[in-house]
């Protein structure tokens, strides 16, 4: 499929999982396009993380198929491969709640993304390239986190890390970059600019991204998918989705009520 | 037969007194997460309760009422161990909340000022307690003997079972004290006093421990270091049952003492010891979680 | 890496040395009047090589071995067998018989050779921790779930060891006999002892480089962020459970090597050093010196053992429980990262504190005195 | 910021200061004034063999108590020293070295457990100090620097298979802890056995810390042994013992002969269990001498009335008093001295069990034999004694069936 390999970078196919007989995720089909942003939304519980974690290798799924087209290489089924081997041939993610190493430096931080120097072999006897002290020093500058180079990574701000773990994401260099609520527990102006980061990223990379703030979702979303309680709802443009009866349906009739299912 | 019978009588009392051993344990490390070191130390004092009730039996009480003694030993090793628990929660555990391994290091600190006490308390002797009347010798059925205090024994981790499971799941204690456990914040904000509930577990766990060494003292030799033989094979059964799973612990002491038993009868104690070690060793590498966890989604742990 | 002497830790480490360098010089001429006591410094010298393979495995990756006195003792095996066959002249010794043996078995008979020795005193609990980590890590048994299993794969070995009596004499194990340079004690052999002494001393001065630059590399900062965030190392594209078996097993060699230059010292191992207690024991040095430090390790295991050869006789055997149980309990309540932590981090954050506090200059002055009287 | 560098520096270089000369400082024993010599005691106060091991060390103490009252050794004052050994082999290599070499004792009285001897015995040798072991023990093992003031094989668990086999029991069921003395042991009696026509059912080795025998009486009971030979040790007596009862068996079922089972073992399994199994040493708190007579009634005094004698607190007491001896005839307390004295001249001491004598060959003791029962007490009653007291012969030299369990050299 010649087509499919230059058009799309992640193919998932009628993934399910259940977890002890809870149906996490029925029959879901998502194609991703190549440099977009696709967001996927929907109230909580409905699976969006759950197919992050099956994309990225941490959940195996029932059944179903994750297929990934890197760029210049040649696909690979992600299901069945281990968390590291994904993270290794490109794909890069960022979780729900910051996860980043709190006593190491934000520069120690980053240059653990770095690609390459994976193995035991590598990491003894690694020596930072001058490119690879550039990059980091950009991607740093990028994110507003220059000056903070030199401190714990645990001192910093809520946003900060959040920044901090989407740079960590970027200085991998993935094809495609996954990210978890990137923008909760920022301020509208950091939100904003969380943006602008993505809408420059985009240019090289792929990403996907789980949303509930509609602003931001409306702010850069290429392609949006609904997902409502493990399956997908439907799939658009973001006017298409809000416009939609059924997606206004299942955001405002049931809203807060499924906290508790977390 | 009649050998295949012992076999099995044999490995269920193995079994009923390492459940018994390890239900505390199952409590304060499958339900609160602490890893307590000073569990085995529990059921020294236990077993050490036991023989002070004897000897204040044979000094003040007449001989006729001596049989007593036992029950009462029961009631007030579960006392005294329940006071010592929500002591030690109170001055240490309560501090190490989330701190799994520090807790552990901890409280081998502590076991080790419950030897040093119990040695200069009791002298390092071992001290003796004679089973009463009614739990000595044992019913003798065709070629078989079934000692009283092993079925005792099996009575007595039966309505621990039948208690324990009633209060975690059947009452107001026990909704208070899972809902504490499960998400403490929540718990709190709904206002149940979680450090009452986090003292008053930690107390069960080792009062459940006291009476498990009060079993003990009729079994073996009483010193200060008892708790040590039993330590490493309750933390073995806890967790080849699936931590937080009281069924989990009662397979998981199946198990071990069955299979102890059954290897023992082939071999020596010593082979059977690394013999049924290696293999919950190696069954814990194809499940980690133990044979009753759940399947958790959540990102740690 | 950076130079030695201008990290204040590594500094400390040298005076260590340096202390513990000198002590032969001072016992020859004559200010330390027992001998027995700096070969007592000897087998410290050990149990901080011992320590160290822990802190890297605890302190910098949080994995707590409650199971390291098996490979101590397996190092210390392979040395026993290979001193003690060097005076039996290689033919099967007493206990071997008494099991019922006829001839040297096939598993020690490599140790008549010092240079396999070496090897397989490196190779064996190397390849077996290597084993048991690559089989543990790969299945995601983390925490406390492997202390328990570790502390029962001590206990395994230490049954084994005992069942297999023929091979290993049981419980008593193997005893008298030398070091690798001949007798050690009394003034005749003192220059046996300062080899001994000096070969444990450059071992440790080289554990603790290769550590101190094995935890300053890109591997140590991997190893404190798998400490850290496990899942988050592997979503990073590490394969964790490699990296947790090479330190582990890193760690299980070095915990072998103190064990084979401790046998040189004590002339006998048993398997009493494979027990929980023991290896727990060892955890409490590392605990006590500060976790996360190569220097708190080697200070604990220091510290704790010349405590308990001084305190735990006679009148003070009873008080010597009740202190270490103690101090154990409050080091990990209240001082998380032990001696070093309390040196470089608690007591300078009190004084800065007592500064910031304290602007009148009267109090300062009380306070100081009350210090003074204290 | 130099400074805060230098003070952890200078601070941990002050520690390790501080204990090296706290360590060198060797503890000068000033006495208020007269002549003194100082002796070591090395036993296990903490850990799983202090349940023994105490015993022994009051009885040491309460000789050297004695010596001192009437008026020493040569004229000086015993002062001790004492040690805890934590029933760790290298932690009484370690603690022994530190009593020779830093407190100078001139002779150490301790270790119960084969595995502390050893650990200690080239220790010994190499310092040229002297260790006197109190306990009982499988033989196969002489040292110049040792005296081993307990039973030599040939003076315990020899004539105890003897008497067994003379009183008509065929079928022997060997048990006991997994450790060297009762696979020693277990290797002589079988030979003894082979050579006598006797049968051995059956072998096992219970782990030292087993607390449940189940398996190992299920074995006994499938064997049809008539008789068992017991060589647990601590703990593990108790819970066999009390769990063979709990199946209703009492000696007349299946009778026992125990090589580890004195008076205090007694008390904390329960006379009521134990009556009328036998055991086998060389003294019993029973023994009729005058001179048991006066031990037993000191030793109640200084420790407590509900405490009892035994074989290896006998021995222990014994070994103080073969000390004083050997150093009165040496006139010397240099432990080369005394080993001369003993090897040149019989040493004996008129002790609680009747007259023991140093072997100079050996270093071994001259004992007598004696197979005893439980009784309803508590405590136990001869029931066969050797005539005379029995020559040491640890290695069974003396013993055409020995050969095969002998060592290499």
């Amino acid at each position: 499929m010649p087509d499919v390999k230059s058009e799309y970078i992640l193919n998932i196919q009628n993934v399910s999982v259940v977890f002890d007989g809870f149906q996490a995720l029925t029959d879901v089909k998502a194609k991703v396009r190549r440099n977009t942003i696709h967001f996927f939304i929907g109230p909580n519980g409905a699976g969006k993380s759950t197919l992050m974690d099956i994309v990225c290798g941490k959940t195996k799924p029932t059944r179903g198929n994750v297929t990934f087209y890197p760029k210049d290489r040649s696909p690979m089924r992600l299901t069945g491969m281990k968390e590291y081997q994904i993270a290794q041939s490109g794909v890069g993610r960022k979780f729900q709640t910051p996860s980043v190493f709190v006593n190491l430096t934000v520069a120690e931080n980053m240059m653990l993304a770095l690609k390459g120097h994976k193995s035991i072999m590598g990491c003894l006897f690694y020596k930072m390239t001058e490119e690879e002290e550039k990059n980091i020093d950009e991607t740093l500058r990028m994110v507003d986190l220059e000056a903070f180079k030199d401190k714990k990574a645990g001192s910093l701000a809520h946003g900060q890390k959040q920044w901090l773990e989407i740079a960590m994401q970027l200085v991998q260099k993935p094809d495609l970059i996954m990210l978890d609520e990137p923008a909760a527990g920022m301020g509208k102006p950091e939100t904003f600019k969380t943006g602008r980061i993505l809408k420059e990223i985009k240019k090289q990379y792929s990403v996907i991204v789980i949303e509930h703030d509609m602003d931001f979702v409306k702010q850069c979303a290429d392609v949006v998918t609904v997902l409502h309680e493990g399956k997908v709802l439907m799939e658009g443009t973001v006017d298409e989705v809000l416009e939609d009866s059924t997606v206004q349906a299942v955001y405002l009739g049931r809203g807060g009520e499924h906290n508790a299912e977390h | 037969m009649s050998e295949w019978i012992t076999l099995i009588f044999n490995g269920l009392s193995l079994s009923s007194i390492i459940l018994l051993t390890s239900l505390g344990l199952a409590i304060t490390f499958g339900l609160m997460r602490v890893i307590n070191m000073a569990h085995g130390e529990f059921l020294m004092i236990g077993a050490y309760m036991t023989y002070v009730i004897q000897e204040l039996f044979k000094t003040y009480l007449p001989h006729s009422v001596l049989g007593l003694y036992y029950p009462c030993a029961l009631v007030v090793s579960f006392g005294i161990t329940f006071l010592l628990g929500c002591a030690l929660e109170k001055a240490v555990i309560s501090r190490l909340y989330g701190r799994e391994i520090d807790s552990l290091l901890a409280t081998w600190g502590i076991s080790l000022i419950f030897q040093q006490a119990a040695r200069s308390i009791f002298g390092t002797q071992g001290v003796n307690v004679t089973a009463p009347d009614y739990l000595s010798g044992g019913l003798t059925v065709g070629a078989c003997t079934f000692s009283y205090n092993r079925l005792f024994i099996i009575l007595l981790v039966l309505v621990c079972l039948v208690l324990v499971w009633l209060m975690m799941y059947r009452s107001n204690f026990g909704k208070q004290m899972n809902a504490v456990m499960q998400n403490r914040p929540m718990a709190q904000c709904m206002g149940i006093n979680s450090r009452k509930i986090d003292c008053m577990t930690f107390g069960l766990g080792s009062a459940l421990a006291g009476v498990a060494g009060c079993s003990l003292a009729l079994l073996g030799s009483i010193d200060s270091t008892i708790g040590q033989n039993y330590i490493v094979q309750c933390f073995i059964t806890v967790v080849l049952g699936g931590v937080g799973n009281l069924i989990g612990s009662v397979v998981g002491s199946g198990i071990v003492g069955g299979s102890t038993i059954f290897v023992q009868h082939y071999t020596s104690s010593m082979i059977a010891n690394a013999v049924v070690l290696l293999i919950i060793i190696l069954f814990l590498q194809k499940k980690p979680q133990g044979l009753f966890a759940l399947k958790s989604r959540q990102l740690d742990e | 890496m950076k130079p030695l002497i201008s990290n204040k830790k590594n500094l400390c480490f040298v005076l260590i040395l340096l202390a513990l360098g000198l002590s032969p010089l001072l016992l020859q001429m004559g200010v330390i009047q027992s001998s027995s006591f700096v070969l007592f410094l000897g087998k410290c010298i050990c149990f901080s090589i011992a320590a160290i393979g822990l802190d890297l495995i605890w302190g910098y990756t949080g994995i707590l071995s409650l199971g390291h006195g098996l490979y101590f003792c397996l190092g210390a095996y392979c040395m026993g067998m290979y001193l003690k066959l060097q005076a039996t002249g290689g033919v099967i010794t007493d206990f071997m018989k008494t099991g019922g043996l006829t001839e040297l078995p096939l598993i020690w008979k490599p140790f008549n050779s010092f240079f396999l020795t070496v090897i397989l005193m490196l190779a064996v609990p190397a390849v077996l921790s290597g084993i048991l980590g690559y089989l543990i890590f790969k299945n995601r048994v983390k925490g406390v779930y492997f202390s328990i299993i570790s502390q029962a794969l001590t206990w395994t070995g230490y049954s084994l060891f005992i069942a297999l009596s023929p091979y290993t004499n049981g419980n008593v194990g193997i005893t008298e006999i030398q070091s690798l340079f001949g007798s050690i004690r009394g003034s005749a052999n003192f220059g046996h002892f300062c080899g001994v002494f000096y070969l444990a001393l450059v071992v440790l001065a080289g554990v603790y480089a290769l550590s101190v630059w094995l935890t300053n590399c890109k591997f140590g900062k991997l190893l404190i962020a798998i400490r850290d965030g496990e899942n988050r190392t592997y979503f990073s594209g590490y394969c964790v459970s490699s990296f947790k078996t090479a330190i582990y097993s890193f760690s299980a060699v070095l915990a072998a090597l103190a064990g084979a230059l401790y046998i040189n010292f004590n002339g006998s191992i048993t398997p009493s050093q494979m027990t929980i207690s023991y290896s727990i024991t060892m955890v409490i040095w590392v605990a006590v010196g500060g976790r996360g430090t190569i220097l708190g390790a080697v200070v604990g295991a220091i510290l704790i053992n010349l405590c308990e050869y001084n305190l735990s006789s006679g009148a003070m055997v009873d008080l010597w429980q009740y202190l270490i149980g103690g101090i154990f309990c409050v080091m990990i309540l209240f001082f998380k990262g032990g001696i070093i932590g309390l040196v470089t981090e608690q007591l300078p954050a009190t004084f800065r504190k007592l500064k910031n506090t304290d602007r009148k200059p009267v109090r300062v002055k009380a306070k100081k005195e009350g210090v003074n009287h204290a | 910021m130099k400074v805060k560098c230098i003070i952890p520096a200078i601070l941990a270089f002050a520690m390790c200061l501080s204990l090296i000369s706290c360590g060198s400082g060797a503890k000068e024993t000033t006495s208020s004034g007269g002549e003194t010599v100082t002796v070591g005691l090395l036993h296990s106060l903490t850990g799983s063999m202090a349940i023994s091991e105490e015993a022994v060390r009051d009885a040491e103490v309460l000789a050297i108590n004695e010596i001192n009252a009437a008026g020493g050794v040569n004229g000086a004052q015993i002062v001790y020293v004492e040690e805890d050994g934590a029933s760790e082999p290298s932690t009484f290599a370690t603690k022994a070295e530190k009593l020779i070499d830093e407190n100078k004792v001139k002779t150490v009285f301790g270790c119960w457990t084969s595995s502390s001897r050893k650990a200690v015995k080239s220790i010994f040798e190499e310092y040229g100090n002297l260790l006197w072991y109190p306990v009982q023990y499988e033989g196969m093992e002489s040292s110049s620097n040792i005296v081993y003031t307990g039973a030599a094989p040939n003076q315990q668990i020899v004539p105890a298979i003897e008497y067994l086999v003379n009183q008509g029991y065929t079928k022997f069921f060997l048990m006991g802890s997994d450790y060297v003395f009762p696979r020693t042991a277990n290797e002589i009696i079988n030979a003894q056995l082979a050579d006598a026509g006797a049968e051995v059912v059956g072998e096992e080795y219970a782990d030292m810390n087993q607390t449940d025998f189940s398996s190992i009486i299920a074995k006994i009971e499938a064997s049809g042994c008539d008789v068992i030979v017991n060589t647990l040790n601590g703990t593990g007596n108790v819970s066999f013992f009390k769990q063979i009862a709990e199946k209703n068996y009492t000696a007349e079922d299946y009778m026992t002969m125990s090589f580890s089972i004195a008076e205090e073992e007694v008390t904390t399994i329960g006379a009521d269990i134990l009556k009328g199994h036998m055991v086998s040493w060389n003294y019993y708190e029973t023994t009729d001498t005058a001179a048991n007579e006066a031990f037993v009634t000191a030793y109640k005094e200084a420790y407590g009335e509900n405490r009892v004698t035994s074989d290896p607190v006998e021995a222990a007491y014994d070994a103080v008093y073969l000390w004083k001896a050997a150093c009165e005839v040496a006139g010397s307390f240099e432990p080369e001295d005394v080993i001369a004295a003993m090897e040149s001249t019989e040493i004996s001491y008129e002790a609680p069990e009747g007259t023991i004598t140093i072997d100079g060959e050996s270093h071994h003791c001259y004992k007598k034999v004696r197979i005893g029962v439980v009784n309803d007490g508590g405590l136990i009653d001869e029931i066969y004694a050797t005539p005379d007291a029995v020559k040491p012969d640890p290695y069974l030299t003396s013993y055409g069936w020995a050969a095969e369990v002998q060592p290499l050299s």
